[in-house]
């Protein structure tokens, strides 16, 4: 296993801590001031993202799905353009665009957005696979999907495909047991996602998603398989899902018992730093959040001319 | 008959109940239907009918409109929920061809009930994959019926008559009236037709032909104009499929001017067909093109406020009704 | 496992050389007369689809492909509506809306139909056997499909859920390694389909599809877990295609080692009967066929009055 | 400029080769393409390309879609060839959400190239689910191009323009027309623009507004109605987005009475769209209503008989326009 060095616990830290000051500051932002849209929360579920990511070149291919802001800090955006981004501002990373759920995407940084039709990743991850695969240019593509979304049949049909084509593809399941108030498992064949890789033929690897660096471990596996052109890997990571499916959300569904066993990563990660390291992380990524959200608050908001801009590319 | 204020989509949901009490091959799929929907409208249903009738889905929405077609074959009457409108491309398949079709190409002629609802429309910030309206391809694609109620009353009263009927129904409910109240019969004999426009508003000056989200927002419109000496009639079409071609031509022969306001895309939308078919076959009775307003081209934005910039406003539909009425 | 019965085993031969009668004429009758269409041929395919239907009753649920005439002849058809619906006369089960690419139904007999976009079968299936769950009718559905086809987004969302709910569902593949040119071990993860049951934790069975017996042994036994309300089963029947995808296919890219280890499924059959009533069904199924094919030749063609029907059922 | 005659299909794939040997990030995938592709376009391609430019697909056609939609965003340019436009409905999402809308959901402006083929139209039997026209789902939803070739020279210049068009282009092959054959320019400097319409026959009547399979049959109606004294235009349109707007309003206001014919629906089909916007920007112009002929509204039938009693004929198509020129 490929342990991370200091450094690297260091940036991995210092991104968890800029996610979880951005899911709080949304979660207070989202009760307390106007919001457009829903913003799904992903405090408490920050150390699979970044675990994974921190396992990704930035020239890597990462296709998200929309809960919380972990993947996009993890693969290395600013907090401002998704905070811009999340109140509707002409900074943020759509331009003008944004709102509730996320489409945030950098392609400098290999981010390549979101579909908020769960379970479009898959074969959009497929075609940068095979984008790199004919280039030869060495990237990995990673397809990040939460448990209810591997029911879609993209899931498959892709994978029937990766699998046969070895594409450097890489699934990571966040497994937090609930697809909006329904226990995934009454209506999935397998409460294990890794389960449904055994049909492929690939490997189905579960870690426990809590834990940022056993994360990081296994997807350096993988990517490391997918890089060497030995196909994809599915990933699950078990997680929890502290909140509600979106903030706001009343939660007459949630069974008392669902986060007994919860654990923080930011504190599981805490204790990897040595001395106060950690306190002072997250005390500049504290700093450095409020700084972004106060110019995100201060940014222009989009008139109606931004609907008629970006639908068509003129060469 | 008594009433009973309530909102639209509980009033759905109430339509639903009566049916399933009256009728028990009707049951209910969709995501979160068992927790009492993602929009209200199925709460308390599997308190009183149980997990046999009223089951909850995962993330496969070909998967449940292909079930859908595959159980009223066999004799059931399902409902399903599919969540947003915008599903509707992912099932394609599944209600396009498999329920519009099978019977069809089997040579069938067997009753298919089978009531898929699509909540469409923007509902303030669900961004461009939950907001579509998707109501054209059902008058595209034959084989199926396709409603939009615009009040709580036609809400109940169409999801009864969907579930009478021997064919698949798309019912389209608007994302935008969700919450909107109204009067609703409690009657369980009361149904609302399907095929059968109400006039919302008489008038005398010209023709709004319109439905689900821009009824409201078209009799407000009418109001105002009224208010500057312009009558205008209000047509709430309900279904799309059939549609209520009676009534539109009646009226427009009387007004000799039209228009058609949706939320959906203005282009190749269900008010190209419409204006079409106007002109068609009203022609030599127009003082005027038959004009129309839909959303913008364009994806809907996330924010609200950009969505509700894309689509037709109480003030677009004044100002485009006076221009109307001047031509 | 349950063998067949003598009066079984008769019916099945009886049944095969009915089918076989008819596909023969079929690829004669398209050779050399006028036909409107494609027809797939499904000479020496007839063993999996006549096994897999005398497992089940006759109102069981069958949601077939479309190659050849087996599954049809095997679930109780005559061969009038089947050959007056390839020559698309009046006479045929779809009453004139017939042609190459078969649609027979029979709701009696329980035979459903076939989509033409090929993996739609799997959840109308799913839909018949939940309606069988509610009633508690005790039927069960059987889905038959290609290799090619188990690629199909369809195959996983419906069997998610079959899986998780325990549906009376049959999936049942027709393995003949090949998706028109292509062989589909190219294009998927996994050459033996029944691999793909593992991910869904359901049985799969692969058997060899030329022997109508086996076939038969293994569908009684899925039919019995799903009426004892055990769940779904995926059967692999491993098949050969004997002809052109359709009937006119060049075959430009036929392997020609693929046709290598053919075997007859009607002379296999033949081998469990006794003294000379393989040749007796034989005669009399090819005369039955005959007296048909004239009949249906016989029958009138529909009108243009035909597009006008049956799309609306007025209650 | 030399020219050779060859087929509809033949050229699409030459147009293809020609683009492939210029530009190496363009590959194509489809069901069967590297054994020559089902209807011959891509006969020969995998001996030059190789199999890492030229990949068969498993029945996925989802998966087909929005691969291509991945693989543009990171810079390749797929083709993708569907089979049969049907399939449109299979690969909804991946189609009109994300090849129509992931740049702009994103705020991106980036070229993004992605050619998707769809096969569509009757061809002679292939029944109610590969014979289906789709394009009008490429005008309502926003976000890409979409044409409709109707000769072989266009089906080429078509291509080759698809392919140096930086936006995602839904290319409509036309099956009825697949084994048509005409000559085609062998420059490999010739294309044709997307969003120019082309006037068949010039005329001073009515204006024939068309596109795909229906050209050749109105262009021999238009010779049936000269001999009865009726001069007919032809317009091809070749493009349905950008539409060529000048271009039909051109006609319509110089010859005062228009129909429209597709082999599509007739009902919400492309002609709604077109007839319903002549109307709004020429009806001082018009000396009759729009005409459409379309489809019958149902199904198309398995026979290849019934299928050719349910599209617009020549017979129809002259029969409706000597009705127009009456009115
Ligand atoms: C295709 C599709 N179906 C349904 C939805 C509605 N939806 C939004 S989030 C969600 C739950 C997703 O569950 P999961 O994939 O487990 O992710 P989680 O919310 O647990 O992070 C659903 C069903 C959607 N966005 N797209
Ligand atoms: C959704 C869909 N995609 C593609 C096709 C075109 N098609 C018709 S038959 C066929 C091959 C099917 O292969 P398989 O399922 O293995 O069945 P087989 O032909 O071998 O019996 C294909 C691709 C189709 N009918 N439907
Ligand atoms: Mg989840
Ligand atoms: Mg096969």
């Amino acid at each position: 296993m490929a342990a991370p060095e200091p450094a690297l616990l260091t940036d991995m830290f210092h991104k968890m801590a800029v996610s979880r000051a951005i899911e709080l500051l949304m979660l207070r932002h989202t009760r307390e001031e106007r919001f457009s849209g829903w913003w799904h929360p992903g405090e408490g579920q920050e150390a699979a993202p970044i675990g994974a990511a921190a396992a990704l070149r930035s020239d890597d291919y990462l296709w998200y799905q929309g809960r919380g802001c972990a993947w996009a800090i993890g693969k290395g955006m600013d907090p401002l353009p998704i905070l811009g981004d999340l109140l509707g501002k002409m900074n943020g990373a759509t331009r003008g665009k944004g709102g509730g759920v996320p489409h945030w995407s950098d392609y400098g940084l290999g981010i390549m957005g979101e579909g908020a039709t769960l379970g479009s990743v898959y074969p959009l991850a497929a075609g940068s696979a095979l984008a790199s695969k004919i280039r030869k240019d060495g990237r990995v593509s990673l397809a990040d999907f939460g448990d209810g979304t591997a029911s879609r049949g993209t899931f498959h049909e892709t994978m029937m495909h990766a699998a046969a084509w070895k594409l450097p593809l890489i699934y990571f399941c966040e497994n937090n047991g609930l697809l909006v108030g329904t226990r995934t498992e009454h209506v999935s064949a397998s409460a294990d996602i890794a389960n449904l890789a055994k049909g492929y033929g690939i490997p189905g690897v579960i870690v426990d998603g809590q834990d940022a660096v056993a994360v990081y471990e296994v997807t350096v596996e993988a990517v490391a398989r997918a890089r060497a052109g030995e196909g994809p890997t599915l990933i699950e990571a078990k997680v929890t899902r502290k909140h509600g499916h979106y903030a706001g959300d009343p939660q007459h569904y949630r069974d008392p018992d669902y986060l007994k066993d919860y654990r923080d990563p930011l504190e599981l990660l805490a204790a990897r730093l040595s001395g106060n390291e950690a306190a002072r992380l997250i005390e500049q990524a504290d700093a450095e959040v409020a700084v972004a959200y106060e110019a995100a608050k201060a940014a222009p908001e989009p008139d109606a001319s931004v609907i008629e801009r970006d639908l068509y590319h003129v060469a | 008959m008594s009433h009973e204020v309530m909102g639209y989509n509980a009033a759905m949901g109430l339509g639903l109940v009566e049916e399933m009490r009256a009728d028990d091959s009707i049951f209910i799929m969709g995501q979160g239907v068992v927790t009492g929907g993602w929009f209200g409208m199925e709460k308390g249903l599997v308190s009183e009918f149980g997990t046999d009738r009223v089951l909850d889905c995962g993330i496969a929405e070909a998967f449940e409109a292909g079930l859908a077609a595959g159980a009223a074959i066999a004799g059931m009457k399902p409902v399903i929920n599919m969540g947003f409108g915008d599903f509707a491309l992912i099932a394609g398949d599944e209600i396009y061809h498999k329920l519009a079709k099978w019977r069809y190409m089997h040579g069938l002629d067997v009753p298919m009930t089978a009531v898929i609802i699509f909540p469409i429309g923007a509902m303030g910030g669900a961004g461009p994959e939950h907001s579509s309206c998707t109501e054209v391809l059902g008058m595209h694609f034959p084989g199926l019926k396709v409603v939009v109620p615009s009040t709580a009353e036609d809400a109940k009263g169409l999801m009864k008559s969907a579930l009478r009927e021997p064919n698949p129904v798309l019912f389209h409910s608007v994302q935008g009236l969700g919450w909107s109240r109204g009067e609703v019969p409690l009657d369980p004999d009361f149904i609302v037709p399907i095929g059968k426009a109400a006039t919302r508003r008489a008038g005398s000056d010209l023709s709004i032909i319109t439905y689900g989200s821009m009824v409201p927002r078209s009799l407000e419109a009418a109001e105002r104009l009224a208010s500057e000496g312009v009558d205008a009639e209000v047509i709430d079409l309900r279904s799309l499929v059939p549609l209520d071609w009676d009534c539109v031509l009646e009226s427009v022969t009387r007004t000799h001017r039209a228009m058609v306001v949706h939320e959906a895309f203005r282009t190749a939308g269900p008010g190209a067909e419409i204006a079409a078919q106007i002109q068609e076959r009203a022609f030599f009775d127009l003082e005027a093109p038959v004009l129309r307003l839909g959303a913008k081209d364009f994806p809907l934005c996330q924010s609200a406020e950009l969505e509700q910039a894309a689509i037709p406003s109480v003030d677009t539909i004044t100002g485009e009704a006076r221009r109307l009425a001047a031509i």
